[in-house]
């Protein structure tokens, strides 16, 4: 199997400087926020990769750059052997990529009939809809007389239903979900979730999966990449990352998150809160908080490294 | 045991709208001892901030208490109104809402914010006031609180913001606390902090909580017992590990056996069909029997199951045995 | 915020030469001021004769010009309608239209805030409903409709307050105030009414509307679950929060105050600037126009920075990232 | 006692040779005057001048003899010199009032209480156009740098604009221009013990909105207000504690035609139609002066049935009877004319100058649509309508015109003249006649008041029946006061306050 | 989350009339006393505006057709001279007042209705581009909505309008005063629209649906116009009903400062400038009639708008 996605050293910036005449006067540098910071992985065709960090680390914004909404600063983004930040934008990738996005609420046009919605993709294509948003609901476990509503008219894990509809539409290979589920209660997220393995089989996708819900993450995820502001702190398959967690920040993610088993569990919190993303700390990111950091960590970025199957950001990890 | 800090006897809440009377919360009942924190979970829409809200008295018009009563301490609350109520809020019981951002005034410092809830309610001068403040940010985990306490809400982070919520919702020692998803908007590792601060402060005062949440985990970690709600009704309501492990209405057994935890290794998690029930068409009988496996003629009839009616630990006519759950 | 003052200077000049420019432009086609200052003996030598002193015959882009560079050494010129400087009628009749603008401004802002908080509090009340409909009479007639008709019942009918002028001023060197008098004060009341009441409606319903949306917000549930009496979360903390949308607004309105000034002063005969602006303009009183116009941008963007400076002082989160000015 | 007093604008300055203008000279009189005044009846009246003569020596000069005792308010005496200074400055060339004075050659002292003023040819109107021309302190306007006009070039104020020094019954207290101007009565004025003089102080506030002016005289906060809406006379009539006082005016209301080849906003096929006589007779018979009269003046104008005020040397009944209003025969002269079918013309009209100006052309409009000319109403501000007729830019518009001279010539040289730099220059009708403008000019040097007089009733006869103008009315006067006021109105709404009475 | 209450809300009910008459706005106007009577006073003032040619008695635009001795007859009394009557009485120029207020209210709803479409066409679509494309496209934009602030509106409607009068040739003069009162009111108003689209649009576009609709390639003028104005029309909709009576209301004001609709075509403005100089003398009727029939305009579609403004904005429900 190859790789259908290819992220080489990406960066993304934002520039929050505050306006240039204040800059003069309040004698301040131009200050930029490094949303993604060198990051680099792969995904395989008909594989599901999973993007995990806690919020503010960078994840959307990955999937932004690679689903072509924004641009990148620096690296590159190959998609199915086309490179989108070089080549002429996205516009050559655009059918073979879809999005479902976090919040189903927001995700559909409120004036927009769901049979408009669902066959946007390829209306905007000037190609014939006729019957497809149908089919599409359908498809999602929807009914077909669904497609002459509004999304008001539908519970939150309907609405994300209609998203994977008409992501569907136009026939991707690449759906990025950026917390498909996040905004939606356990016994509806399993159904999304299964809907999504589902339509994963069927139709051979290949899934960049955006979350912050480790249990989620788990069930569904071939490969995952911790993100700990900006930089792709850890990467490994599932099983591994899970079974042997080599950075500490893994390590803290797991403990942290609570667990079904674990009654009345007393072990002491982590310590901090991610830090300022604009005065990152300098050296490994993770250094303030990390209960292994030495001298070095604070001065030096550590490079990726493999250990084992493991790709790992950490001077100490072994 | 000695009286129950809260106790909700039959609770209903009704909301008049153009389709009807809703009824958010229907018949609720239970009790929350000093220093026991009761989760309350439930899908969006189960009604659990309307039980919180019914109990503080903070229901918005249109909706409003129908029946049933809220005793706090043994007395009476549900019907007081207005300066009998706010005496009571703050002073006797305290709400920690889901989101720091919001819950706190943008243009006021918080020592302003504290103090000014300090005053009202304990009668305390300026200045002991404000060493009490101080002493409240402390207790949360705020360091360098005597600096802090006069800055702006804008100025702390997600998690130290609820903190300070957590500060200013005990800071005139309230013997309840209703937390209406405390950790929702914040990252797995500050949800951890502050769900293990809400646990210390429970158990060193002797606070009763009332823990709102949709996260089995949350709930797993920090409740004593658990009550689950489903369509306004209780599904369940036990000690936390009996229902978690040991679940009895098909409900609760079917919501933990959907987490992705609990169907480790599958390739498909286990799902509930269907979706609850909206408000105005709640089924008659038992409210979840059109996602049941196991209803039967009985479950459709009304009056519904409630928990006095069954086992005191389920709503259901056909509670899950133990020995069935270990066959599935 | 340093740079924030500069900015807003640095507009203000650009706002004052757009003003000028298109001040001028317009005034080409206002009429003729020659044929008003000239009795009708005139020859049309004279006519020649005063157009080329008043520089008229030149195009108004050289117009605009030469009126530029006396207007940057503080110099108007001669009003054409009284050969005075424009620049001292300005400062006579200044006064008279800031007091105006003052009291009316503050007869909108009092009663705007204090209707629209009793309006939002209660809101389906029966009181809060008839003043919102009765407030929307006050802009559902035109003003000068309004003056007229306070000037027949109370002057004319009631005999209780004056019908025009200002009544007795006191003369403090450069300032004449009418405050000081009860003939001043009695006849700053119609006017003050008539110029307050539109301004009163619309900061009435502003803050209705915000104070409504702020009531809501989880702040204000958590300040009730904190046990805190209405009173305080009515005023320290709705009022406030809703303040800062309502500044924006309150502001221009206040701003308007000044211009509306023209029909209020017209009708109560009001010897301010707005009153004299008309004139001009029926006399085609080119530089009092111009710099009547230039005045009138220059007081909004003195009010404009002011309002800005109000939000730093009651937003404490724009005083950190300086983001104000984004409304 | 003080008299309160409004009206609806104020002086525009207090330099007396800057404006010659209604309201600023109406001010003026109270605090200066000159030689000759016209008094309440409208008759030349000894003001500075006690006597005035056609030179025994030179028929070009008139002989002036000033009175003497005559002290300006600083105290000066008044002489001869001053008012050389006076004529001399209200000749220079920024003077609003040179061209009251073009025929004078020079203006001489003969002693401290002789003028010699010396014309250009014999001028028998001379006395008649001095009545606005006041004397000012030579010594004072020396002393404070105001012996120019205002000149607007140099771009600085005159002291004169500003301060009066004058020899009026009243002196300047106070001004506060448009808002406020007190005067109080000069002790030393000559005919201390000749006037009644009843009133110590004059507050003068000009009002411009009619409604409010109207309400400030209701409401007793004034005691005299002139520019009275003539619909509000019947409510201050029935106030028992105000009257109203009523005077024709010296202002004739009438149209103008352009009666040129081309309409200057597009000629109809077949010609201007103005230009035929019988078009514009038709128009004339069409307008029903009376209804006018009746509804839109509420009874205060007399309609008038030529270019003339009835005060006017010249004017007599028969030209001024109005002609019957008949549509029928009016339709009968278009058709006559080839214009049965009617045509449309712009009517462009003031509407703020005349009293309900533009009510009267509303009017106008209705009832030549009778006679199926359709004319469209453009009312605006005097700023622009005046400039757009003088500007030959008007095929019909409305004018007034008031003679301070009271003689015909000041019609016939503005109005009938060929227009041109000096004279016809309101003229805008494009009627030219040689005849005509011969004629103006002749009468003006004609001293021989007989064959002068006989000219102008020639003149009448030619231009009435070429009937460039129609005549709507003449304006009535109304000063509405209270009852303890005793005035008598001015045909030229100036005011003398010197004769006012308080009863 | 407030989508709750919405969802419960939901009943299908066939047939977009039936539909329409359930829907939340329909069922807030149904309820509101208020809202019901002043739509019908506006459909009334309306539609009596619109058929005025059918229902008035006389033509008070037709010159042709006044006697000017009619004047000043009192409401339901003979004319003295005529003898003819007239309902609400005459003018000061024998105009029938009934006749003339129904043709006034159709100049001024004319003036209104599109000086607000005008003002709403600009401020829509320049609020649209500054609020979607930011940059210094958004800096120009609204740097000319400070400026055009700065100028309060009844100004700037005074000066275009001057210039208008000015530069259109006289002999169009009389027709185009209309056209120039809804170019000077509309340009004077577009500001707050603006504003309000471009806020929306801030709001609109980094809704999910927005990256949603940009993700397969939809074109930013394409995005704004099917995807970000249906949104932002609530918003448009309360202004430009407020915005109505604001701008028939400056009309009057303008023509009182001398630059209305002229009098031979008055609009209620206009009447009631000429109705206010017979205040004192008796004619009541010349203002009283128009100027009750303005405020009932006026007050009912601000009162419209105001229940519009409450009843479409959902936080306020
Ligand atoms: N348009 C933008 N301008 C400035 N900063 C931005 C912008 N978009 C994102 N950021 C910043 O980039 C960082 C990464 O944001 P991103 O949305 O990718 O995080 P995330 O991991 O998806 O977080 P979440 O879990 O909250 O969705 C954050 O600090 C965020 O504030
Ligand atoms: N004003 C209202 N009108 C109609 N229904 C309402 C109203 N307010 C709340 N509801 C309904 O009451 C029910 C209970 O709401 P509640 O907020 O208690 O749910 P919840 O369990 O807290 O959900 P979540 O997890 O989303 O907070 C919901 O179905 C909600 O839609
Ligand atoms: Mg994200
Ligand atoms: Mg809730």
């Amino acid at each position: 199997m190859s790789a259908l996605i290819r992220v080489e050293n990406l960066v993304r910036d934002f520039d929050v400087s505050k306006p240039w005449l204040n800059r003069v006067i309040e004698r301040l540098p131009k200050a930029k926020l490094r949303a993604v910071a060198d990051v680099s992985f792969e995904i395989e065709e008909r594989s599901v990769y999973a993007l995990v960090g806690e919020s503010g680390s960078g994840k959307s914004t990955i999937g932004r750059i690679i689903a072509g909404l924004i641009p990148a600063s620096a690296g590159r983004v190959v998609i199915d052997g086309v490179d989108i930040v070089d080549q002429g934008g996205p516009d050559a990738v655009r059918s073979e990529l879809q999005m479902i996005f976090q919040d189903p609420y927001a995700s559909l046009n409120p004036r927009w009939k769901v049979r408009d919605i669902i066959a946007e993709p390829v209306a905007v294509r000037g190609e014939r809809t006729q019957g497809l948003a149908e089919k599409l609901l359908e498809q999602v476990g929807l009914s077909a007389t669904d497609a002459g509503k509004f999304p008001h008219e539908f519970s939150g894990g309907q609405r994300q239903r209609i998203c994977i509809a008409r992501a569907l539409a136009s026939n991707p290979k690449i759906i990025i979900c950026d917390e498909p589920t996040s905004a939606l209660d356990v016994s509806v997220q399993s159904q999304v979730l299964n809907l999504m393995s589902d339509l994963k089989e069927e139709m051979g996708l290949t899934y960049l999966f955006i979350s912050h819900d480790l249990t989620v993450v788990r069930h569904m995820a071939d490969r995952i990449g911790v993100l700990y502001l900006g930089s792709l702190v850890e990467e490994a398959p599932r099983d591994r990352l899970f079974d042997a967690p080599k950075h500490p920040y893994t390590r803290m993610l797991f403990d942290a998150a609570p667990r079904m088993d674990a009654f009345g569990r007393e072990v002491d919190p982590p310590k901090g809160e991610i830090p300022d993303a604009i005065n990152p700390p300098p050296g490994c990111p993770y250094h303030p908080r990390c209960p292994l950091a030495t001298q070095i960590c604070k001065e030096e970025h550590p490079a990726p490294r493999m250990i084992g199957e493991t790709r790992v950001r950490c001077h100490h990890a072994e | 045991m000695s009286e129950p800090v809260l106790s909700v006897r039959d609770l209903v809440v009704e909301i008049p709208t153009r389709h009807g009377v809703l009824r958010p919360v229907d018949g609720v009942s239970y009790d929350i001892a000093a220093g026991e924190i009761l989760g309350v979970v439930g899908e969006s829409g189960a009604g659990k901030s309307m039980t919180g809200n019914a109990v503080i008295g903070l229901l918005d018009r249109p909706a409003r208490i129908a029946s049933g009563e809220v005793l706090l301490q043994g007395q009476p609350i549900h019907q007081l109104q207005g300066a009998a109520l706010r005496k009571l809020r703050g002073r006797h019981m305290g709400m920690i809402f889901q989101d720091p951002l919001t819950s706190l005034n943008p243009l006021l410092t918080v020592g302003d914010q504290l103090t000014e809830t300090i005053q009202e309610h304990l009668d305390l001068s300026a200045s002991q006031a404000h060493e009490r403040a101080i002493a409240a940010l402390d207790e949360v985990g705020i360091p360098a609180a005597r600096q802090r306490i006069d800055s702006y809400p804008h100025e702390f982070s997600g998690g130290m913001r609820q903190r300070v919520v957590i500060a200013l919702a005990l800071c005139a020692e309230p013997e309840l606390i209703i937390a209406d998803e405390p950790t929702t908007a914040l990252d797995v590792s500050v949800q951890a902090q502050i769900i293990a601060l809400l646990r210390r402060l429970c158990r060193e005062r002797g606070v009763a909580v009332m823990l709102v949440t949709h996260d089995m985990g949350v709930i797993a970690e920090a409740a004593d017992r658990v009550a689950v709600m489903y369509a306004g009704r209780l599904a369940e309501l036990g000690p936390v590990r009996e229902v978690v492990t040991q679940a009895r209405h098909p409900y609760t057994a079917g919501l933990m056996a959907s987490t992705p935890v609990a169907s480790q290794g599958q390739k498909r998690l286990r799902q509930i069909p269907g979706a609850m029930p909206r408000l105005d068409a709640v089924p008659a009988g038992c409210a979840f029997h059109p996602r049941c496996e196991r209803a039967q003629a009985r479950c459709r009839q009304a009056p519904g199951p409630t928990l006095q009616a069954c086992d005191g630990r389920a709503a259901c006519w056909f509670p899950i045995t133990h020995e069935q759950e270990a066959t599935l | 915020m340093l740079a924030y003052i500069i900015r807003r200077v640095a507009q203000s000049i650009l706002v004052l030469l757009v003003t000028g420019f298109v001040a001028f432009s317009m005034f080409s086609f206002v009429g003729d001021p020659v044929e008003n200052m000239l009795g009708q003996e005139r020859t049309q030598a004279d006519v020649d004769r005063l157009r080329g002193q008043l520089g008229l015959d030149q195009p108004f882009v050289v117009q605009y010009a030469k009126f530029l560079q006396q207007a940057a050494q503080g110099n108007f010129g001669l009003s054409y309608r009284q050969g005075r400087e424009v620049s001292a009628i300005l400062a006579e009749r200044l006064p008279a239209t800031l007091e105006l603008a003052f009291v009316s401004g503050l007869l909108a802002l009092g009663g705007g805030i204090g209707f629209g908080i009793l309006t939002a509090i209660r809101r389906r009340g029966i009181s809060s409903n008839v003043i919102m409909t009765l407030s929307l009479v006050g802009v559902s007639l035109p003003t000068f409709l309004i003056g007229i008709l306070l000037i027949y019942v109370f002057s004319v009918e009631l005999g209780w307050l004056p019908s025009f002028g200002r009544g007795e001023v006191v003369d403090l060197g450069w300032w004449t105030t009418g405050f000081l008098t009860v003939s001043g004060l009695k006849a700053l009341v119609l006017p003050a009414i008539t110029l307050g009441l539109y301004q009163m409606t619309l900061i009435m319903r502003l803050v209705r509307t915000e104070m409504m949306e702020v009531l809501r917000m989880d702040y204000i549930r958590f300040a009730r679950a904190r046990g805190l009496r209405e009173r305080s979360i009515n005023f320290r903390h709705a009022l406030r929060n809703t303040l800062v949308p309502v500044i924006t607004i309150t502001g221009l309105q206040l701003g308007s105050i000044i211009a509306f000034a023209i029909i209020t002063e017209t009708v109560f005969q009001w010897p301010g600037v707005g009153l004299l602006f008309i004139n001009a303009v029926q006399f085609v009183d080119i530089p009092v126009m111009a710099a009547y116009l230039m005045m009138i941008s220059v007081m909004f963007v003195g009010i404009n920075l002011i309002v800005d400076l109000l939000y730093f002082a009651i937003d404490p989160r724009l005083r950190v990232d300086g983001k104000a000015g984004g409304h | 006692d003080a008299l309160r007093w409004a009206r609806s604008s104020d002086s525009l300055t207090l330099d007396p040779q800057a404006q010659n203008e209604g309201p600023t000279l109406a001010m003026m009189h109270q605090m200066m005057e000159p030689l000759i005044l016209r008094n309440p009846s409208g008759e030349l009246e000894s003001a500075l001048a006690t006597d005035w003569a056609v030179s025994t020596e030179n028929p070009d000069a008139w002989s002036f003899t000033l009175r003497e005792g005559v002290k300006y308010h600083d105290g000066a005496d008044f002489t001869a010199e001053d008012a050389v200074f006076s004529f001399e400055r209200a000749m220079s060339e920024n003077s609003d009032m040179k061209g009251l004075l073009t025929s004078i050659v020079s203006v001489e002292a003969n002693g401290d209480y002789e003028l010699i003023i010396t014309t250009d040819g014999a001028n028998p109107l001379l006395p008649s156009s001095l009545t606005n021309i006041f004397m000012m302190d030579k010594g004072w306007a020396e002393a404070n740098g105001a012996q120019n006009v205002q000149d607007f070039e140099s771009g600085e104020e005159t002291f004169a604009s500003q301060n009066v020094n004058g020899t009026g019954p009243y002196r300047l207290v106070s001004r506060e221009a448009d808002v406020k101007t007190e005067m109080t009565r000069f002790d030393g004025y000559w005919g201390a013990d000749e006037f009644p003089l009843d009133y110590t102080d004059i507050v003068y506030t000009p009002i411009q909105n009619p409604s409010t002016r109207v309400a400030a005289l209701l409401s007793g906060e004034v005691d005299f207000i002139q520019d009275v809406p003539v619909q509000d006379l019947q409510r201050i009539e029935s106030d028992p504690e105000l009257k109203i006082m009523t005077s024709p005016q010296n202002r004739v209301i009438f149209f103008g035609m352009n009666i040129g080849d081309e309409l200057v906003n597009g000629t109809p096929e077949g010609g201007n139609p103005l230009a035929d006589v019988r078009v514009r007779q038709a128009m004339n018979m069409a307008i029903n002066r009376d209804a006018i009269r009746q509804v839109v003046m509420r009874g205060q104008s007399i309609p008038a049935g030529v270019v003339m005020p009835p005060f006017v040397n010249g004017w007599t009944e028969e030209l001024d009877t109005v002609p019957t209003t008949d549509v029928e025969a009016a339709r009968a002269l278009m058709e006559e004319a080839g214009w049965a079918d009617g045509f449309s013309i712009q009517l462009d009209c003031p509407n703020d100058r005349y009293v309900n100006d533009e009510a009267i052309c509303q009017a106008a409009v209705g009832m030549l649509a009778q006679i199926g000319v359709t004319a469209n109403l453009n009312a605006q501000p005097k700023a622009q309508h005046f400039p757009l007729m003088n500007g030959l830019g008007s095929d019909f518009y409305m004018l007034g015109w008031g003679v301070p001279t009271y003689d015909s010539e000041y019609i016939f040289n503005f109005l009938y003249h060929t227009k041109g730099d000096e004279f016809g220059t309101w003229n805008s009708t494009r009627y030219s006649n040689p005849k005509i403008d011969e004629m103006t000019r002749a009468i003006a040097a004609e001293v021989d008041l007989e064959a002068r007089d006989a000219m102008i009733a020639e003149m009448w006869q030619i231009v009435k029946e070429d009937m460039i103008y129609l005549p709507v009315h003449h304006q009535t006067l109304n000063w509405a006061m209270r009852n303890e006021v005793g005035a008598a109105v001015n045909a030229d709404d100036s005011v003398h306050v010197k004769y006012f009475t308080y009863d | 989350m407030s989508d709750h209450q919405i969802e419960i809300e939901t009943r299908r009910t066939p047939g977009r009339l039936a539909r329409a008459w359930n829907g939340d706005l329909a069922y807030s106007f149904r309820h509101s006393p208020v809202a019901m009577i002043s739509a019908f006073m506006v459909a009334l003032l309306v539609l009596s505006a619109v058929f005025a040619p059918w229902i008035a008695p006389h033509n008070p635009f037709d010159p042709g057709s006044l006697n000017l001795m009619n004047g000043f007859t009192p409401p339901g009394e003979p004319n003295a001279f005529t003898g003819e009557v007239f309902l609400l009485g005459t003018d000061d120029q024998g105009r029938d007042v009934f006749s003339t207020i129904l043709y006034g209210m159709r100049i001024s709803l004319l003036v209104g209705f599109s000086a607000v479409m005008l003002a709403m066409v600009i401020g829509v679509v320049l609020g649209l581009l500054a609020g979607y494309l930011g940059g210094w496209i958004e800096s120009v934009i609204m740097r000319i909505a400070d400026i055009q602030l700065t100028f309060p509106a009844i100004l700037v409607a005074m000066l275009i309008f001057g210039v208008a009068k000015g530069i259109t040739p006289p002999e169009y003069r009389d027709q185009m005063a209309i056209y120039v009162l809804i170019l000077a009111i509309g340009l004077s108003d577009w500001v707050q629209f603006a504003r309000v689209v471009r806020g929306a649009t801030l709001v609109e576009k980094n809704r999910e649906y927005v990256e949603a609709a940009r993700l397969v390639g939809r074109r930013p003028f394409s995005i704004m116009i099917r995807h970000i104005l249906p949104n932002a029309l609530n918003a448009v909709l309360v202004i430009a009903t407020i915005s109505l009576a604001l701008a028939i209301i400056a009309e009057a004001t303008l023509s009182f400062l001398g630059v209305g609709a002229p009098p031979t075509k008055p609009s209620l403005g206009t009447l009631i400038r000429i109705g206010q100089g017979y205040m004192f003398s008796g004619e009541w009727w010349i203002l009283l009639f128009p100027a009750l029939t303005l405020l009932a305009l006026a007050l009912s579609i601000n009162l419209l708008g105001d229940w519009l403004r409450d009843a479409l904005n959902p936080r306020l429900r």
